[in-house]
């Protein structure tokens, strides 16, 4: 693709504050109309501030933006979109109640002064034509909250199209799709890109952004560090670039556990869910659990933490005994540290040091009554181990970034003797700083004799981390890998119901 | 893909109302079989008429709830605009009957805005903000009533015929209720505006980032249910003629929420209808009218009502969790499909 | 709020408290403007006891509003619980077990509540909407359309007594709300159960995967409301001399307006006793103040509907202006620097 | 938290101060212009039967030199009335009227009000004895029950199936006639009617509509309703002057001229009663001056003269109460005399 003449996008010096604090600082954007552009950066460094106030959600303090060669002095995110920018998120934003159709149309304005009422035979023509060139086969009378989260996607993905688009935002849509999935949201792009669409796209898998974007903006703390062509650049010179300091790669110590078995799982069953699942787990050893998105396995952690309905099966703790009760659980030191810490790990309009000692009432309260200095010193104690970025321990954990939140996740169970960690997806939807900090207490642990059991969509860091992969396949086990069985074909393979090699069960 | 329905059969005895619809049969069933004459004709149509007003106001308020909020001060909105239409009849008995009808509308629909600008712009919980409008509402009936009382003689013998008389076989008073249940039923699932009205309910923020005006569609949801209550006023007049400052819409707000609620509307927003809202009101009806017909003691009745609502949230409940399920199995076969 | 606490650092009064502060200067000015009287130290303690029933079920519906619930159904607990108090002496039972009884009564019917909306997943607003019919109902089943009075002198009068003689003297209510306070503030800020109500109010999924038992927490708080509501059943019964059917009608929306107006979340997760405890005291004020000046029921009842809104809205506008400000502050600093 | 709570001292402080400035300023202008200042507490406002009194009372108070304050609850509950009897004390008013919405729970309140030396009167409703010291009473209670019985008997001739339609399950007199005219018909009164049925109003219309209607419903043979009640029977004529069934099942009871006005027009109601409720404000206003001024004790037997207040001579019975007046028949020709 060659030379970026024609600017569709034009931002100078944009600034954002949100309340006392800069999220943006004078960052200079500009956007050729034939470019797929794509933003990195730590969480926090202001990606998602940057492309909304693009898209209008959110208004600028400070700094023009250009679109289409004339500024943009309107705020309206409607007059914003009938211009032809949409923003698609990383969780759909769609209206479960209504119908495909409806979706898609919801916020389509009666142009033609000719008729006032909306043609609904000439939208659904249209939305089935589109729908069936993105490939998609669901019909669009059905209910969205009848579909996976990939067709949601592509719901998303229509309602943008029909506008006469002119640039497409794309903010982390990969996170929670299956590869090919990922592989067909990707097409789409590209095709879009083609017919003249610019595209922005933020991404957190840096293979991803490398594959599909011809230029990069990096962006650490609310600055532009770098803009980059992709061909001209790295990975590892991006990982620099974003973090500001070089990172090892993730240590490749020798995997070797106990042979102690801390944890036995036995023909475990949820209704719906998990069905027959059997498995040991050995003092000090990383367990991963593979799989595609549904394949059961963040249910699998809750039915084995107690959080869920089970139907047969036990959960036996070497040194506990049976385990069915998420309190007995814990008191068996056991923790869950759950994929989506925003509606399951933490209290976001809670302070830090509350998040922390919720786990902890145990240690820091005599006779059910709390003891303030306690609280303070074992939040405090956590807070440093962990080295979570923060003014204050009374701030609210809302105001963190995502790789701090995830450390307080993590952080409220470490105060008591946990010998099994269930941990999922522990580096989703964080930076690549606390990214490396946190597979490196997830190592660390493991080698003092902690049992971990990790379910990761993240290729990588599945294969690196684990001692032994379990993939999953429609709530069962599909089966296992060990050494050097472990590829990430083989676990593509197993998941995706190709083969069923390996130590299956 | 979506989830194919084996037939129409079932796709009915899956539809809410149709619930609803059976629930009313069998109560019918009931009080007939007891008690005969609750079947004579003026009683079923009286039973209509005394839910014409409900209905009125619940099609408003199917559309608020339905946007995540409610309206708790429809009852006073109702009072006020009755007041000042009957105020106006009053001191100017020439007054064109349906010049009443629009001051009846304009002021029911002001105190619309006054709670939509509230909720809207002023971002206050709705739940609070009508909370505190239920008491404002009823105190400004008084100051502009001077505590008196409006007499049947001083209203207007046309607003009274707007229940009696029948142009089509059927009172004015139920025309405008089904026009009203129509009317919302036209624009939920017929227009853009009504898809938006159930967008911003069903995912708050989706419907920001949408570009929808998310206080534009608060505050013409709530200057609807005002509007509607305005009309309300003018049917409550015409039914019962007499317009007390203090009595006039007292309570309606329970009645109203309950029929919603009975109706099938989630509580939390995103989906109800206004056929739902329209049946929840005939139940309530016949409820309360079968319970003295058929003679059961007036001490019980408050206990059936409550019995009634508990009973229509806990089955609606049950069968949208098992639809979830259904639907959860049907993600999950065609990905094995795959 | 004068300048002088509000530059000095340990008169930092949390934000949720100055609104009910304020209105509390506000209408005691207002009060003794009425009357050289309002002021007297002794009426004005005597005064609050008609309003402790209201605040001990304000404090227990704090905990349950903070978990995210609601209980409309309070007052209509309480009827129940006074209904059988008030047959079981008739009956000839000593007036203490009645006592006990009642408060047994408000225990079972909050467990009800809390079993139904925990057990079945239904919104608590729809569940105590209709358990407040069906308790007010069961009451009338119990007392039909009788009144029982002539209770023992020792029990009556509860209100009259003091614990601490003299002039003004401690009357037996307030002491009772003073020592519920500071019980409730403790079980609130300073015990596992306050903090567990709290967080399972602000985020019940997390709370879950923390290890707290959510479904208990908010049990309990039920328990609590209805518990309480039982023994305001006995101070109302002892306070009046009798008991009818409607004894406590819409104490309900009373009682929640003193915990939204303290600065308690409606939707959970926030929430303080001293909020609770400064509101009602802020309302007594209004109420008495309004009264000594001749202002109606009605009327009161607006006023404190618009407190309520005025609250919640002028912090609202108050951010909304800050941040005006300061944004054209940023752009004229940018501004300079090019 | 400790902190916080502190704060609470100086603002509580603070706002005595001040209140307690603006206090002393009032106090010299406080002086009365009148001779008297009365209290009347009515069950609630907007209520024509109540606005009758208040007419009453302001009507005699204004010959006496007396001023006239009205304030009234939102609620009729049982303890709404009193926030309004403790500001009437802290006013030291020389004189409380009360219409009590509680026979019993007002009584405590009541007798602080005597102990601090002012005058308590009930009026259209009572309280213990020992809590007033004298009651006025529209008709004598005691045998308002049977005048509804006979009253429906007049309408229907003396025959046929008849049900009462009353206000709230709880109201005190309500109840009270309901009783008399049960004990009338047990024992042997009006033999050719029979009442079928008693349902709750309520007071409020929608209700009471509700009620008239299925009682239509359920009973073929209706001849009457009677509504002791104005909110009640005003919707009972409604109800029947729209239905079929008008002018062959006759609605009757007590409620207020001008309310019914349009239902005699109309005939859908040949006659209804009540007593004139100005009346006894006009006793009320004309007993305080007496007990004022002549340090009148009122007890039984107690003789008053009040010249142009109804029949001129009035009679305290047992237990201090005066009876105003009977009760008034409304019907087609005589009701455009009245206005209230």
């Amino acid at each position: 693709m060659g030379g970026f003449t024609i600017n569709v996008l034009e931002c100078k010096s944009v600034s954002k504050w949100y309340g006392d604090a800069a999220v943006l600082k004078s960052v200079d954007f500009d956007l050729a109309q034939n470019e797929i552009h794509a933003i990195v950066g730590e969480n926090g460094a202001g990606k998602s501030t940057l492309v909304k106030i693009i898209s209008g959600l959110v208004p600028v303090d400070v700094g023009t933006i250009k679109f289409e060669g004339s500024d943009r002095t309107f705020s309206n995110i409607r007059e914003i979109q009938n211009s032809g920018v949409a923003l698609i998120h990383q969780e759909p934003r769609l209206f479960p109640d209504l119908s495909v159709l409806e979706n898609v149309c919801v916020d389509y304005q009666v142009r033609d002064g000719k008729s006032k009422r909306f043609n609904w035979k000439k939208a659904e023509g249209e939305t089935k034509e589109l729908l069936a060139q993105l490939g998609c086969s669901f019909s669009v009378h059905s209910p969205v909250k009848a579909l996976s989260v990939a067709d949601q996607q592509m719901v998303d993905m229509v309602s943008a199209l029909r506008k006469k688009l002119k640039l497409l935002i794309v903010d982390e849509p990969t996170a929670s799709l299956t590869p090919s999935e990922v592989a067909r949201l990707f097409e789409t792009i590209r095709k879009l890109n083609a017919s003249g669409v610019a595209i922005i796209f933020i991404g957190h898998r840096l293979e991803e952004v490398l594959q599909l974007s011809d230029r990069i903006t990096v962006l650490k703390d609310g600055e532009v560090v770098a803009v980059k062509k992709t061909s001209e650049t790295t990975e590892d010179e991006l990982i620099r670039l974003m973090v500001g300091r070089n990172i090892s790669a993730s240590s490749t110590d020798s995997k070797t556990s106990s042979g102690q078995t801390s944890l036995k799982v036995s023909n475990l069953e949820s209704p719906g869910y998990v069905a027959d699942v059997s498995f040991e787990v050995n003092r000090g050893e990383i367990l991963g659990i593979g799989g595609l998105v549904g394949a059961g396995r963040s249910e699998l952690l809750e039915t084995i933490f107690g959080l869920r309905k089970r139907s047969a099966g036990e959960v036996i703790s070497t040194k506990h005994g049976s385990i069915k009760k998420v309190k007995r659980a814990i008191s068996s030191g056991i923790a869950l540290v759950p994929e989506d810490r925003a509606h399951n790990g933490l209290f976001l309009n809670r302070s830090i040091n509350e998040n922390l000692v919720i786990t902890n009432l145990k240690l820091t309260s005599r006779g059910g009554k709390r003891n303030f200095g306690k609280e303070r010193e074992i939040g405090q104690e956590l807070i440093e181990k962990f080295r979570v970025k923060l003014s204050s321990a009374t701030q609210l954990v809302r105001e963190l970034s995502g790789g701090n939140q995830q450390k307080v996740s993590l952080a409220k169970w470490l105060k008591q003797e946990i010998e099994i960690l269930l941990i999922d997806e522990p580096s989703r939807g964080v930076d690549v700083g606390s990214k490396s900090e946190i597979h490196q207490f997830l190592n660390n642990s493991a080698k003092d004799g902690m049992s971990i059991i990790m379910v990761s969509s993240d290729m990588r860091e599945l294969i690196e981390l684990s001692h032994r992969i379990i993939v999953m396949r429609n709530g069962r086990i599909a089966g296992e890998l060990s050494g050097s069985e472990i590829s990430e074909e083989a676990v593509l393979r197993l998941a995706s119901g190709l083969a069923t090699a390996g130590k299956g069960h | 893909m979506a989830i194919k329905l084996n037939s129409k059969v079932t796709y009915l005895f899956k539809k809410r109302e149709f619930g609803i619809f059976l629930f009313i049969l069998v109560l019918l069933a009931v009080f007939g079989t007891l008690e005969p004459r609750f079947f004579r004709s003026d009683n079923l149509s009286a039973i209509l008429s005394s839910v014409g007003i409900l209905m009125v106001v619940g099609a408003g308020q199917t559309l608020v709830i339905v946007t995540r909020n409610i309206d708790l001060s429809v009852g006073s909105t109702l009072g006020m605009a009755a007041m000042v239409m009957g105020m106006v009849a009053r001191e100017n008995p020439d007054f064109p009957i349906f010049g009443l009808i629009v001051i009846a509308m304009i002021v029911g629909g002001l105190c619309g805005l006054l709670n939509g600008l509230l909720v809207s712009y002023g971002k206050i919980p709705a739940i609070i903000a009508t909370l505190g409008t239920l008491a404002i509402i009823r105190g400004a009936v008084f100051l502009v009533s001077d505590n008196v009382q409006i007499d049947p003689n001083d209203v207007p013998q046309g607003i009274i015929n707007l229940a009696t008389t029948s142009p089509i076989g059927i009172p004015w008073l139920l025309i405008f209720a089904f026009l009203s249940i129509i009317l919302v039923w036209y624009v939920s699932s017929k227009t853009l505006l009504g898809k938006r009205i159930y967008a911003v309910g069903s995912n708050p923020e989706g419907a920001i980032s949408r570009g929808l005006s998310f206080n534009k569609i608060t505050i013409m949801v709530f200057v609807f249910v005002g509007v509607l209550a305005g009309l309300g006023g003018v049917l409550y007049t015409a039914r019962y003629a007499t317009i007390n400052p203090a009595d006039v819409g007292r309570g309606l707000e329970f009645d109203v929420i309950s029929a919603v609620v009975i109706g099938g509307t989630n509580i939390f927003g995103g989906s109800g209808t206004a056929l739902g809202t329209a049946l929840g009101c005939i139940l309530i009806g016949i409820l309360s009218n079968g319970l003295t017909v058929v003679g059961v003691s007036p001490f019980w009745k408050a206990c059936a009502t409550g019995f009634l609502i508990l009973a229509a949230v806990a089955i609606d409940n049950s069968v949208r969790k098992r639809q979830e399920q259904n639907f959860l199995l049907a993600i999950r076969n065609q990905r094995t499909v795959n | 709020m004068s300048p002088l606490l509000k530059n000095n650092p340990r008169f930092k009064v949390p934000g949720y408290l100055v609104g009910p502060i304020l209105i509390l200067i506000i209408a005691m000015t207002y009060g003794s403007l009425g009357s050289e009287y309002f002021l007297d130290p002794s009426s004005i303690i005597f005064n609050t006891g008609r309003y402790i029933e209201i605040g001990l079920l304000a404090l227990a519906l704090t905990f349950v509003i903070i978990n995210g619930d609601i209980d409309l159904s309070v007052a209509s607990t309480l009827a129940a619980s006074a209904g059988v108090l008030a047959k079981l002496f008739e009956s000839g039972v000593p007036i203490f077990w009645c006592c006990v009884a009642s408060i047994f009564t408000g225990l079972v019917l909050g467990l009800i509540n809390g079993l139904i909306v925990i057990k079945l997943g239904l919104p608590s607003l729809v569940v105590t909407l209709a358990t407040l019919a069906l308790y007010r109902g069961l009451t009338q089943v119990i007392l039909g359309d009788g009144v029982v009075a002539n209770y023992p002198e020792n029990f009556v009068g509860f209100d009259q007594r003091l614990v601490i003689g003299g002039n003004p003297g401690l009357p037996a209510p307030l002491a009772l709300f003073i020592v519920a306070a500071i019980i409730f503030y403790y079980i609130l800020h300073r015990s596992n159960y306050g903090i567990k109500n709290i967080m399972s109010g602000s985020n019940p999924s997390s709370s879950n995967f923390s290890g707290i038992s959510v479904d208990r927490v908010r049990l309990l708080a039920f328990a609590l409301s209805g518990t309480v509501a039982g023994i305001c059943a006995v101070m109302i019964t002892s306070r009046l001399g009798s008991t009818i059917s409607n004894v406590g009608l819409g104490l309900e929306l009373l009682a929640i307006t003193a915990v939204v107006l303290g600065g308690t979340d409606i939707f959970g997760g926030r929430g303080a006793i001293s909020g609770t405890v400064v509101a009602l005291f802020a309302i007594m004020a209004v109420r008495e103040a309004l009264v000594i000046q001749d202002i109606n029921g009605q009327v009161q009842d607006a006023a404190i509907g618009l407190l309520l809104i005025l609250t919640v809205l002028v912090p609202q506008i108050r951010s909304y202006y800050v941040e005006k400000r300061n944004r054209r502050k940023r752009f004229n600093e940018a501004q300079a620097r090019t | 938290m400790n902190k916080k709570h502190k704060a609470l001292v100086p603002v509580l402080g603070m706002s005595l101060i001040l209140t307690g400035v603006s206090a002393s300023f009032m106090a010299t202008s406080a002086t009365a212009a009148t001779k008297y200042k009365v209290t009347y507490i009515p069950k609630n406002l907007g209520n024509p039967y109540f606005d009758a009194i208040v007419g009453g009372f302001k009507k005699a108070g204004k010959k006496l030199g007396m001023t006239v304050k009205v304030v009234a609850p939102a609620q009729a509950g049982a303890t709404d009335q009193i926030p309004f009897i403790e500001a009437a004390i802290q006013q030291r008013v020389d004189a409380i009227a009360i219409s009590p919405n509680d026979a019993n729970a007002l009584c405590p309140t009541l007798k602080r009000a005597m102990k601090a030396g002012i005058v308590v009167l009930t009026v259209n409703g009572d309280t213990a004895v020992s809590c007033r010291q004298a009651s006025i009473t529209p008709v004598d209670f005691s045998v308002l029950g049977k005048y509804l019985v006979d009253q429906t008997a007049s309408v229907i001739d003396g025959k046929g199936d008849w049900a009462f339609l009353s206000a709230t399950s709880t109201a005190p007199d309500q109840n009270s006639w309901l009783a008399g005219a049960q004990e009338y018909i047990d024992g042997g009164g009006q033999p050719g009617l029979k009442l079928v049925d008693t349902v709750y109003g309520d007071d409020a219309p929608e209700k009471s509509a509700t009620e008239a209607q299925a009682l239509l419903a359920k009973y073929p043979n209706l001849k009457a309703i009677n509504a002791p009640t104005t909110v009640g029977i005003a919707a009972a004529a409604q109800v029947l002057s729209t239905s079929p069934l008008k002018g062959k099942v006759q609605v009757t009871g007590l409620g207020t001229p001008n309310q019914m006005r349009q239902y005699i027009k109309d005939g859908t109601v040949k006659s209804f009663s009540l007593w004139d409720p100005g009346l006894q404000g006009q006793i009320a206003a004309n007993l305080i001056v007496d007990i004022k001024t002549k340090n009148l004790n009122p007890k039984k037997g107690t003789k008053l003269k009040y010249k142009g207040v109804g029949p001129g001579k009035w009679k305290l019975g047992k237990g201090a109460v005066i009876i105003a007046g009977p009760p008034q028949e409304f019907n087609a020709k005589n009701i455009d005399k009245f206005d209230f």
